[in-house]
């Protein structure tokens, strides 16, 4: 799809199984194409996704994540979804305080309903990580054991 | 006991008697008036309707300077008035108004300043002393009318009940009057047709008159400038429109306890109505 | 090392068209840990799954990963082949190569290496996944119903005749509810006592059902199945065994003036009463709120009276337990007052009426015996005017809401009025006419041509009294908006239908989700209708939304048919996928330190305290252990565990980390 | 001082608690002392330098044992004790909280009502080294941040002293621990180590009552004290909760409101 010299970002996406999973699954039956840089793991809500995973993400060489469910008063559980939108705002404070690049991790509401919604986040999140470029500085410091020592003023 | 007062331009010039009745009460009441200084028109319904920042702006500098001046809370006897800074406090909650208003006023503007009609001013200050000081009995059966800028819209004046009022009616109670239970107490007068539709104003005043003066009221108690100058004013065009003239008095509820509580009929300003009171 | 079998899935060509299906099956085959892996046109027809069992039994295969369609389509059907094969279904997953990849990538190197990608990753969570055994809970096969209206009567009939035990308890003296106190019914107008009645009847005698009027629920626990209800009888201060019914204490009570609300306080009924003549049980209860003994502790002229000695003056509420394992909520709804009205009199003026109202005035056995007659003096009004849509449709007055059958009681209302009072004249103010039912418009068109109803399309700005006249201050939109004002006799409002008082703290008790109107949720509006988010509550009747009684008995039944689904099998068999809190060995017991945290974020209130004794009775620890019955496997605590104590069977901590790292670093 | 010591003396001797933990004075400036004997109670000191937060030991069940104990608490003690009750650790039959009050009159509490209502009237400000620092930060761009907090985040050799002074780290075991999966990874890498001081700091979500003690307890002096402080200033009016008030309803992560900001979420 694109040429091999540009950077293709390496994106997760962590989805709710009754909402985003099956508007993802409704992408695919209505045959929208969106690029393949992004990888799905299904859980039961985003009540049950861990902030750590998305630091390991970034830790193992993801440069963007996608963290997506049910609509507020949408949720399968009735509040999967307000409890994990109270933990990304907790988590998006912390991560910037600590200089971590919250542009990478992409937010959102899909529902089981809004297969293009899905196509359009997935084209779009792409596109942007794209412009900002692989997560060279986390990345750098991830692979500390590989090289020998973390230099300064890097 | 001090309040801040903003008596507005139909004070001061149409309805004066308004004004002299209010500072006598007040007087007798021991409630010290303190006028805001320098005040400026509030811009009443023409402005709201011509352009929003004028009609923002103008009630803005009002609150303004009363809160620059010390006030906490003012005492706005004319219903428009009230009505107008009411809203515009409401309006300015909103952050973009609020700071194009402080732009144009050039002066800061914090929107605290509690804002009273007269019957609330009567109702939370006045009622044990005015019980008290009752000399005269205002033994009369009369018909209270609110007219339309008192009570409405609801939502933000939160003043009494928005269909059948009772606050000057408890009024007129705790000064011997009785107030009747009647129909119109909330119907449009005609308002600012006054001028350019009198065949309407007579129309609608026409029906509240007549619905009073069918159930026997021996007068109309208002506390809107401009109702009273419908009801009174425009007696003469009204009474073309009905089978018989009718001929009872409207005054407002501050010249009702003035009597009441033995104060002249000159110091209330009694002897400006069209249709004369003989009480 | 694990031995997963592979097997990847052409699917026609939907998947082979873009995926290199048989790289795809090369490259994972060679993947540590993978014994067997092969690609076949159509993994989910019948040799396809042939193929999965028989090298589940050849190779002794402990995970099988199928890459194919999206798992909420096959993973049923995929997880039964394995169980057949002997394979523990749960050690089967399923890579979506088809929606998540094939159908939505075009034909590249990338989308084969993602499809891979796919597999690696459920291959890796295989490798994590542990055999797991479904949840049996065993069920209690009786039933509750809450509220005795039609909807109550008809799910306990319909329960009870399924053969399982059903207790109906009714928060009134008498059950029958709202229907019993109408006239006639649209759109038949046959009676409503004469089709009521009976069926009241045949649920005091049915041997399946225990009634428990002027009862109430008190609490409920306990999960789907097996749940604990505590209710309240009020005592009624009569003693029903010996009582025969014979109403002499009713005509002896000296307190004769308190209003009557079956009756919609037109009425008036005695302070020993039975709420209407064909009342089951048609035994009086003692108001004690306006009985002169129980007010002064004088007068027990009912005691006098009563040849059997029935009155018991110092009964006590009871409070009984019953284990059920269902509850149906069927507690109705209610009509606003007319002092909900400003703009029609804040309910001041005695002939402005509710429909309910006017119901009674209608009903033979109202306090008019039929005659339609103003309350205020007596005499039959000449002019009437129905107001419909009184606060429904109404945002202002925070009911945005069509309350549904407003239309067709107000058309009935004033079909009545024209048989009763022959020369009568009779308006209807309307904004949209809804007659959607079977032969409902058919009945509107009759009102109005046949019965010379005056219809006036518009709304009515005020009602005020002048001279024992009511006069209607409406618009006629249809005239060009002209004033209308019509000096009536009678206003009726159609006024709203609300949700009945208590239901918030009814839903509480359930922990039953209820929308901003306090009307109970269903769990799904249009696929779960008498379902509600809790499993095991179902829904009947207006408690859901204001309808019609057509509607009401279908979703009784259809409630009751849940019910006796739910009591077919003796235990109900419910996915693993549930939370589980770690235990370890003494003196530690378990990481979890027992902050509780998780408590609050449960939305099922599945986590319960565990004390921990020593051999001594000593307390050692309180910690948090999960009801798995209750628990409906969204894993919100476990994401939240700060300690990492507990853990979701199916998407353990330790499966989709794996998923996480198997993606990306290659 | 003086009606501190008798009164610990007399509770002691009543038997009315097995053990009061206070401050004495040490080599350099106040450390922990444990009566548990009216004796010992003699060396108890109480002034403005006692502020180290006694209330990591109240949860130490070999330490207090099952008995009934006191501790003297400094308000930044009081505030940590608040959180413990929220989150069930204490039991108010089991703990005498003693204070000296600003005017000096001794003080003694036991319900979670009488603590809250002392505390609220203390507002939590900034020192001036908090000040100091934390200006710098916000002034800084994200990069400069990343920089600056990598920079001192590779000094971390990851002993956890952190962990082990502040009295809201009670795990039985921690999540560091837990290597099926291995979420934090154990070498002092300073990815590994910033992934623990951000989990540190999502656990402390509306629990952290800037005490310090992690701070102080730092040996190589890294601020991270200031994440968690940071952190509750920015998310106190998210959240809806007073920073160092503790109050009786769950925790700011377990709950949540139906206005919660969401503009982030396409």
């Amino acid at each position: 799809m694109s040429s091999s010299t540009e950077f293709e970002p390496k994106i997760i996406a962590f989805v709710c199984n009754w909402c985003t999973y099956a508007g993802a699954d409704l992408t695919g039956t209505s045959r929208l194409k969106y690029a393949t840089n992004v990888k799905i793991v299904r859980f039961p809500c985003t009540g049950r996704i861990d902030f750590l995973l998305l630091l390991k993400s970034f830790a193992q060489g993801a440069d963007g994540v996608i963290v997506s469910g049910c609509h507020p008063n949408d949720c399968h559980y009735t509040s999967g979804n307000f409890h994990a939108r109270r933990r990304w705002i907790a988590f998006r404070t912390v991560l910037d305080l600590m200089g971590v690049d919250i542009r990478r991790i992409q937010y959102s509401w899909v529902s089981a309903a809004e297969g293009s919604k899905w196509a359009d986040l997935v084209n779009n999140t792409v596109a942007d990580i794209r412009a900002l470029g692989p997560y060279a500085e986390y990345q750098k410091v991830a692979e500390y054991l590989e090289k020998e020592g973390f230099d300064e003023e890097a | 006991m001090k309040i801040g007062y903003y008596p507005g331009c139909s004070l001061t010039g149409s309805s004066r008697e308004y004004n002299e009745s209010v500072v006598a009460l007040a007087k007798a009441l021991e409630i010290e008036l303190v006028e805001i200084k320098d005040w400026n028109c509030c811009g009443a319904t023409a402005a709201h309707v011509m352009n929003e920042e004028l009609s923002l702006s103008l009630p803005a500098r009002i609150m303004a300077i009363a809160e620059e001046q010390g006030l906490t809370e003012v005492v706005v006897p004319c219903a428009a008035c009230y009505n107008r800074l009411k809203m515009t406090q409401h309006e300015l909650e909103d952050d973009g108004k609020r700071g194009r208003v402080a732009e144009i006023l050039k002066m800061p503007y914090h929107g605290s300043l509690k804002i009273i009609n007269v019957l609330q001013m009567l109702e939370t200050y006045g009622a044990e002393n005015i019980k008290a000081r009752v000399i005269s009995p205002f033994a009369h059966k009369v018909a209270c009318y609110y007219g339309c800028l008192l009570v409405r819209p609801h939502s933000i004046l939160q003043f009494d009940r928005v269909e059948d009022p009772q606050s000057m009616d408890s009024l007129i109670r705790v000064i011997g009057g009785n107030s009747m239970d009647w129909a119109f107490k909330t119907e449009c007068c005609g308002a600012g047709f006054s001028v350019s539709r009198t065949d309407l104003v007579a129309k609608l005043s026409g029906n509240i008159l007549k619905d009073a003066s069918d159930r026997g009221a021996e007068a109309l108690i208002v506390a809107c400038p401009m109702c009273q100058s419908n009801l009174d004013m425009r007696r003469g065009a009204i009474n073309k429109t009905l089978a018989q003239p009718i001929d009872i008095p409207v005054i407002y509820i501050t010249q009702a306890i003035g009597l009441a509580l033995g104060i002249g009929a000159n110091e209330l300003g009694l002897k400006r109505h069209f249709v004369n009171v003989e009480l | 090392m694990s031995k997963i079998g592979v097997f990847i899935c052409h699917c026609g060509e939907n998947i082979s068209a873009t995926v290199d299906v048989e790289r795809v099956a090369r490259e994972i085959g060679g993947m540590e840990g993978v014994a067997h892996a092969i690609d076949y046109k159509y993994m989910c027809s019948d040799p396809g799954q042939t193929f999965i069992k028989e090298a589940v039994k050849k190779y002794g295969l402990d995970g099988v990963v199928v890459g194919a369609c999206s798992p909420r389509m096959h993973e049923p059907t995929f997880r039964r082949a394995c169980a057949e094969a002997g394979l523990n279904p749960y050690l089967c997953e399923m890579a979506n190569l088809r929606e998540h990849c094939s159908w939505v990538h075009e034909k590249s190197e990338e989308t084969t290496e993602k499809a891979i990608d796919l597999v690696k990753m459920l291959v890796e969570k295989v490798k994590k996944d542990k055999p797991l055994e479904s949840i049996k809970v065993p069920v209690t096969k009786r039933a509750l119903v809450i509220g005795g209206g039609i909807a109550g009567i008809q799910a306990s009939l319909d329960i009870a005749n399924t053969g399982h035990k059903v207790i109906l308890i009714e928060r009134d003296p008498s059950i029958g509810g709202h229907m019993s106190q109408l006239s006639e019914t649209f759109p038949t107008l046959d009676c409503s006592q004469c089709i009521l009645t009976p069926r009241m009847v045949e649920v005091a005698q049915h041997p399946n059902i225990k009634l428990y009027t002027y009862a109430e629920l008190e609490s409920l626990e306990g999960f789907i199945g097996n749940f604990k209800a505590r209710i309240r009888l009020k005592a009624k201060s009569v003693n029903y065994s010996t009582c025969t019914g014979c109403g002499a204490c009713i005509q002896k009570c000296p307190v004769k003036k308190i209003p009557s609300e079956f009756n919609a306080g037109l009425g008036t009924r005695t302070a020993i009463y039975v709420p209407f003549p064909q009342a089951v049980p048609n035994k009086p209860v003692i108001d004690r709120v306006n009985c002169n003994y129980y007010k002064r502790g004088a007068c027990k002229i009912c005691e006098k009276t009563c040849q059997v000695g029935s009155i018991e003056w110092d009964k006590e509420d009871e409070i009984i337990t019953e284990e059920v394992g269902a509850v149906v909520l069927a507690t109705g709804f209610d009509v606003k007052g007319t002092d909900f009205f400003p703009e029609y009199g804040y309910g001041k003026y005695k002939d402005v009426l509710t429909g309910l109202q006017f119901e009674r005035l209608a009903s033979a056995s109202g306090p008019t015996f039929g005659e339609i007659r103003r309350p205020s003096d007596g005499t039959i009004p000449k002019k009437i005017v129905f107001i419909a849509c009184a606060g429904s449709r109404d945002p202002a007055k925070g009911i945005p809401y069509c309350s549904k059958i407003c239309c067709m009681y107000t058309a009935k209302h004033a079909m009545l009025y024209q048989h009763k009072v022959h020369g009568g004249e009779s308006t209807v103010f309307y904004m949209d006419i809804r007659a959607g039912g079977k032969n409902y418009e058919e009945f509107v068109r009759r009102a109005i041509e046949e019965d010379t109803v005056n219809y006036v399309r518009g709304r009515v700005a005020r009602v005020y009294e002048k001279d024992g006249k009511l006069i209607v201050k409406g618009v006629d939109t249809l005239l060009g908006g002209q004033q209308v004002e019509i000096e009536a006799d009678m206003v009726v409002l159609a006024t709203a239908g609300v949700a009945n008082c208590g239901s918030e703290q009814l839903a509480q008790k359930l922990h039953v989700s209820y929308d901003p109107y306090h009307f109970f949720a269903e769990a799904h509006p249009k696929l779960k209708p008498v379902e509600t988010n809790t499993a095991g509550i179902f829904l009947a009747g207006a408690c859901q939304a204001p309808k019609d009684i057509p509607e009401t008995v279908g979703m009784a039944s259809g409630a009751a048919v849940k019910v006796a689904a739910l009591f077919s099998n003796d235990e109900l068999v419910r996915e693993p996928i549930v939370a589980v809190v770690n235990r370890l060995a003494p003196p530690l017991y378990s990481t979890c330190v027992g902050c509780f945290m998780c408590e609050t974020a449960c939305p099922y209130n599945a986590i319960e305290h565990e004390e921990i004794k020593g051999r001594d009775g000593s307390l050692i620890r309180t910690i948090a252990r999960v009801n798995e019955g209750l628990c409906q496997g969204c894993g919100t605590c476990v994401a939240f565990c700060r300690s990492k104590s507990i853990d979701i069977q199916g998407y353990t901590n330790e499966q989709v980390y794996a998923e996480v790292m198997s993606l990306l670093n290659d | 001082m003086k009606k501190l010591r008798d009164r610990v003396a007399a509770l002691l001797d009543e038997g009315a608690v097995s053990l009061v933990i206070g401050y004495e004075e040490g080599t350099k400036r106040p450390r922990p002392l444990f009566c548990r004997n009216s004796e010992s109670s003699g060396k108890l000191i109480f002034d403005s330098r006692c502020f180290h937060n006694l209330a990591v030991y109240v949860t130490k069940k070999e330490l207090v044992g099952k008995e009934r104990f006191a501790v003297t608490a400094p308000i930044s003690t009081l505030r940590s004790i608040l959180q413990l009750y929220v989150e069930n650790q204490l039991s108010e039959e089991k703990l005498l909280v003693l204070t000296v009050d600003l005017n000096g009159e001794l003080r003694e509490f036991v319900t979670f009502e009488e603590i809250s209502a002392y505390v609220a009237q203390f507002e939590m400000k900034r020192g001036e080294r908090e000040q100091e620092i934390l200006s710098k930060i916000e002034g800084m761009t994200r990069e400069e941040r990343w920089k600056f907090w990598m920079g001192e985040m590779s000094h971390c050799f990851k002993c956890y002293a952190c962990r082990s002074a502040c009295p809201l780290c009670y795990c039985t075991k921690c999540v560091v621990e837990v290597n099926r999966p291995q979420w934090i990874n154990p070498w002092p890498s300073p990815i590994s180590n910033m992934e623990w001081h951000v989990n540190r700091a999502m656990h402390m979500v509306g629990r952290c009552t800037a005490c310090g003690a992690c701070g102080d307890a730092c040996p190589v002096g890294i601020p991270i004290d200031l994440i968690t402080r940071k952190m509750m200033e920015d998310l106190a009016p998210e959240f809806g909760y007073i920073p160092g008030q503790p109050a009786k309803q769950g925790n700011a992560l377990s709950s949540w409101k139906l206005d919660d900001r969401e503009q982030f979420i396409r």
